[in-house]
C-alpha cells in the first residue's frame, strides 16, 4: 500500500478523463485543493461536472478552470464571487445546478455511505423542491435527495500520514471530509505528511480508508475578504 | 424617527437568551454579535464552527479561520470545528435555537425570499434554505421598504421563495412584528413611529 | 448556561417520564452510560423504549433495567449476552425491534440531523425490510428507514469542557455520538470536566451543542470478554 | 482429509491483497488474521475502528479497547478510531473490499442466512446485514456439513436471511466454491477431497 506521490500531476495520473465527475473540498478559497486544481487545469481535462459549494474567484481555485473553459457544469450553492462563473452561465456556456448548503455537504456524505437517497425539509416549496419526490413524516412535508458519487474527489487536509489518515485545520475541515467520502477515487494535497504513528488515532478526523493518493506541496492559502479590527478596539 | 441598522442589531440581540446557538446571517444581523452584552449566546458559523470569535487583529489572521461570510475571524475558548456535514446535521436538526436573517422580501405568511431576483441576480442561497427549514426560530432583520420606498413585508412573496411558511418574526427600521394566523401582528414600534406608518409602509395583512 | 451537575440523579431531574423514549450509547460494555443507567434505576421510571445497540449483561449496564423490569421495548442490533432479556422476550413481557447495527447507527444520525427517514440496501430481501416503503436506485432496490429521536440520550464520554464540547476515547466512542445527536435532551456522564478552552477545539469530538447536562463520576469499566496473547507469543 | 479450521482459515487469507481494507466475523473468520503474513492488509471492527491490533499482553487489556466480539484488542501505528455511524457509512459505502464471515446456510443464488433460527436464538443479527449489503466482495468461510451431516449449502435457504445474494464466495472444509449464474462452480478442492465427495456433500446446484 503505498499512496504517496510526489507531484499532483502524478497523483492525478490515470484519474482523469474528459466529461467527468469531480467532487471537490472548500468553502470560498478556504481549504481549496489549490494543487490538485492547477494540475487539472494543466492536464487540460474537459467537459467535467463539478460539485463544489463555491467556484473559486476569477483567478484563484476552481475558477482557474472556468478561464480555461474545462468545466461543463457546476454543482455549487453559492456562486456570487465570481464574475467569469457569471457570465459563462448567463451567455448559457455552463451549467449550474444550486444545491442548498447543507444538502450538498449530505449528499456527498450519503454518496460514501451507501444512503442512495434521503428526505429533508430544506427547500420545500421553493424552486430546489421542483420534479423532486414530496413525502410527509410526522405531519411535515419533506422532498428526497440523492446522494452523489463522484468519479475523483479532491481535497485539501492539513496533515496526512501515510496510510492516509487526515487531520484537518480550523474551517479549512468544511466540505472536505464529506467530499472525501463520496469519490470513488480520493486524492488528497496536504501540507505535511508525517510517518504513520503520530497522529493520536481518536484525532483522525478522516481515516485513511477514504484515501487513495497523498501529495505534499506548499499552499498559498489566499485570503478572500481580510477583515480585522484595531488593536485600540480590543 | 425609524430605527438605524444598530438599532435594529440592538433590537435583535434582546431576542437572545442565555445558553442559545445563534447563526447570524450576513449584513446587519452580523451587527447583532455587539449587542448580545453580557448574555452567554454561542454563535454558529455554518462553514463549521461553533463559538466564533470577533474579527482578528491586524496581522493576526488565519486564512484556515473565516466565517460564512469568507471574513477573517478567530477562536473563543469554547470553540469546536466540524465539517460541513455535521454542520448542517445541527442546523436542520433544530439544534441551532435561532437564526437572524436578512431578507428581500416576507410575506404574512411567513415566506421567506432572500436569494434570486430572476434574470438579475444568480449568486446562490448558500446555506439559508436550509437555516429556515431547520433552526428553532427564524427572525428577519431588514428595512421595512425598498430603495424605491415600496413594501418588503407582502401579502405574497414575488421573487423566489427560500423557505415556506418559515419565518418567526421581523424586525425593521420601523417596528417588530410577529407572523400569526392570518397575518402579522404588531409588537413594538420604533421610537416616534405610529402605528399608522408602519401600517402604511406595509402591504400585507396586520391583524390585532 | 450552566450544564454541570453533581450527580446522575441530578442531573436527570425533570427529565424522567414513564413510558419514555431513551437512546443509549454504548456497545457490549463499552462506552455505557454506567451511572446514568443506575440513576434510572434508582428513579424507578417505568414501560421505557430503549435504543440501543445491546442490552448489556444480567448485573451491568441495561441489563439492570431489565432485572427491575423497567423496560418495555428495545431497539437493538445484538442481545445475545443477556439471559434475562431472552426470558422475558420468550415469555413476551418484553418488545424487541432488530435492526442492523448501522441502520441503527443511522438512523440515530438522521433523528439528529433533521433527515426523516433514508434508503438503504441493508435488509433488503430479509426479514427487516418487510412492511417497509421499497425503492429502486440505479438499478438496486432499497428499503426507507425512518429516523429515531429520543426524548433522552444518555451517553458516557471520556472528557468534557463545561460548555459540553466532548472528547471520546478509543472504541468507546461507539454509538454515543449518534444517540447524543438524536436526544430532544441529552444528559452526558464523563471521567473529566476540564476548564472550557483546555480541548483543542479541533479535537472535540461532538460539539457541546448536543449536550445539555454533564457530570463526572467515577466509571466501573467492566470488561465483557477479557482475552489475551502470552508474552511468549509476541 | 477435509481442511481443519486453521487451513480454512488460511485459504481465506489467500483471497487479501495488499492495500485491502477488511472486516471478518467473530468465528473461523477471527483466525484469517493469523495467515495474512507480509500483506499490507488492514482490519475494521465495526464498533468503530480501523487497523484492529492483536489481542493485548495480560496485565494490559484497555476496557475502552475492544473489537466487536466484545474481546479487548490492541492498537496499531496505522489505527483511526470513529463513531458507529461513521463505522458503517465506510461499510456501506462499499469502502471495506472485503468481508470474511461465518454462515449457518448460503444458498446457490448467493442467499446468506447467519443470523436467526426461529424459536431457538434470537441474538440479532449486529452488523451483518450491513456487511453483507455493503461490502466489495463477501467471502463465506464454514463447515460444509451441520453437525448431523447435512448441506449448509442449499438450493434455497431455509433459515430468515442476512442478504439476498449477496455471498460471492464460499470456502469449506471440503474446497471452494463461487456463485455464479445457475449455481455454484468449483474453483478448488481441499487437499485429498474429489470432486464427487464435495458434490455429494452440497445440496445446492453445482454448475460446471
Amino acid at each position: 500500500m503505498n499512496k504517496v506521490y510526489k507531484t499532483a500531476a502524478e497523483a492525478l495520473e490515470g484519474v482523469l478523463h474528459d466529461g467527468m465527475f469531480i467532487a471537490a473540498g472548500g468553502f470560498g478559497l478556504c481549504g481549496i485543493p489549490e494543487l490538485l486544481i492547477d494540475a487539472i487545469r494543466d492536464a487540460g481535462t474537459k467537459d467535467l461536472t463539478i460539485a463544489s459549494n463555491n467556484c473559486g474567484i476569477d483567478d484563484f481555485g476552481l475558477g482557474i478552470l472556468l478561464q480555461t473553459r474545462q468545466i461543463k457544469k457546476m454543482i455549487s450553492s453559492y456562486v456570487g464571487e465570481n464574475a467569469e462563473f457569471m457570465r459563462q452561465y448567463l451567455s448559457k456556456e455552463l451549467e449550474l445546478e444550486f444545491n442548498p448548503q447543507g444538502t450538498l455537504a449530505e449528499r456527498m456524505r450519503a454518496g460514501g455511505s451507501g444512503i442512495a437517497g434521503f428526505y429533508t425539509r430544506t427547500g420545500v416549496g421553493t424552486l430546489i423542491a421542483e420534479g423532486k419526490e414530496h413525502k410527509d413524516f410526522d405531519g411535515q412535508t419533506h422532498i428526497l435527495e440523492r446522494s452523489i458519487v463522484a468519479d475523483l474527489a479532491i481535497v485539501k487536509a492539513w496533515k496526512a500520514d501515510d496510510t492516509g489518515n487526515l487531520v484537518f485545520r480550523k474551517t479549512a475541515r468544511n466540505f472536505n471530509p464529506p467530499a472525501a467520502m463520496c469519490g470513488k477515487i480520493c486524492v488528497v494535497e496536504v501540507e505535511e505528511i508525517v510517518p504513520r504513528g503520530s497522529i493520536d488515532p481518536d484525532q483522525i478526523h478522516l481515516p485513511g480508508i477514504y484515501v487513495h493518493r497523498i501529495i505534499q506541496g506548499t499552499h498559498e492559502k489566499r485570503i478572500e475578504q481580510r477583515t480585522t479590527r484595531k488593536k485600540e478596539s480590543a | 424617527m425609524p430605527w438605524d441598522r444598530n438599532q435594529m442589531a440592538a433590537r435583535a440581540a434582546a431576542e437572545l437568551e442565555d445558553g442559545m446557538y445563534v447563526n447570524l446571517g450576513i449584513g446587519i444581523p452580523t451587527l447583532v454579535a455587539n449587542y448580545v452584552g453580557d448574555k452567554d449566546i454561542t454563535l454558529q458559523s455554518e462553514n463549521g464552527m461553533l463559538g466564533m470569535g470577533p474579527f482578528p487583529f491586524e496581522g493576526e489572521e488565519d486564512p484556515d479561520l473565516i466565517n460564512a461570510g469568507k471574513q477573517t475571524i478567530t477562536e473563543l475558548d469554547r470553540t469546536a470545528y466540524f465539517d460541513s456535514a455535521t454542520s448542517f446535521a445541527m442546523i436542520r436538526g433544530g439544534k441551532i435555537a435561532a437564526a437572524i436573517l436578512g431578507a428581500m422580501e416576507v410575506a404574512e405568511n411567513g415566506d421567506l425570499a432572500n436569494w434570486m431576483i430572476p434574470g438579475k441576480l444568480i449568486k446562490g442561497m448558500g446555506g439559508a434554505m436550509d437555516l429556515v427549514a431547520g433552526v428553532g426560530r427564524v427572525i428577519v432583520v431588514m428595512d421595512h421598504t425598498n430603495k424605491a420606498g415600496d413594501s418588503k413585508i407582502l401579502r405574497e412573496c414575488t421573487l423566489p421563495l427560500t423557505g415556506k411558511g418559515v419565518v418567526d418574526r421581523i424586525i425593521t427600521n420601523l417596528g417588530v412584528l410577529d407572523v400569526v394566523d392570518g397575518g402579522l401582528k404588531i409588537v413594538e414600534l420604533a421610537d416616534g413611529i405610529s402605528e399608522d406608518e408602519l401600517r402604511n409602509a406595509t402591504q400585507a395583512t396586520i391583524v390585532t
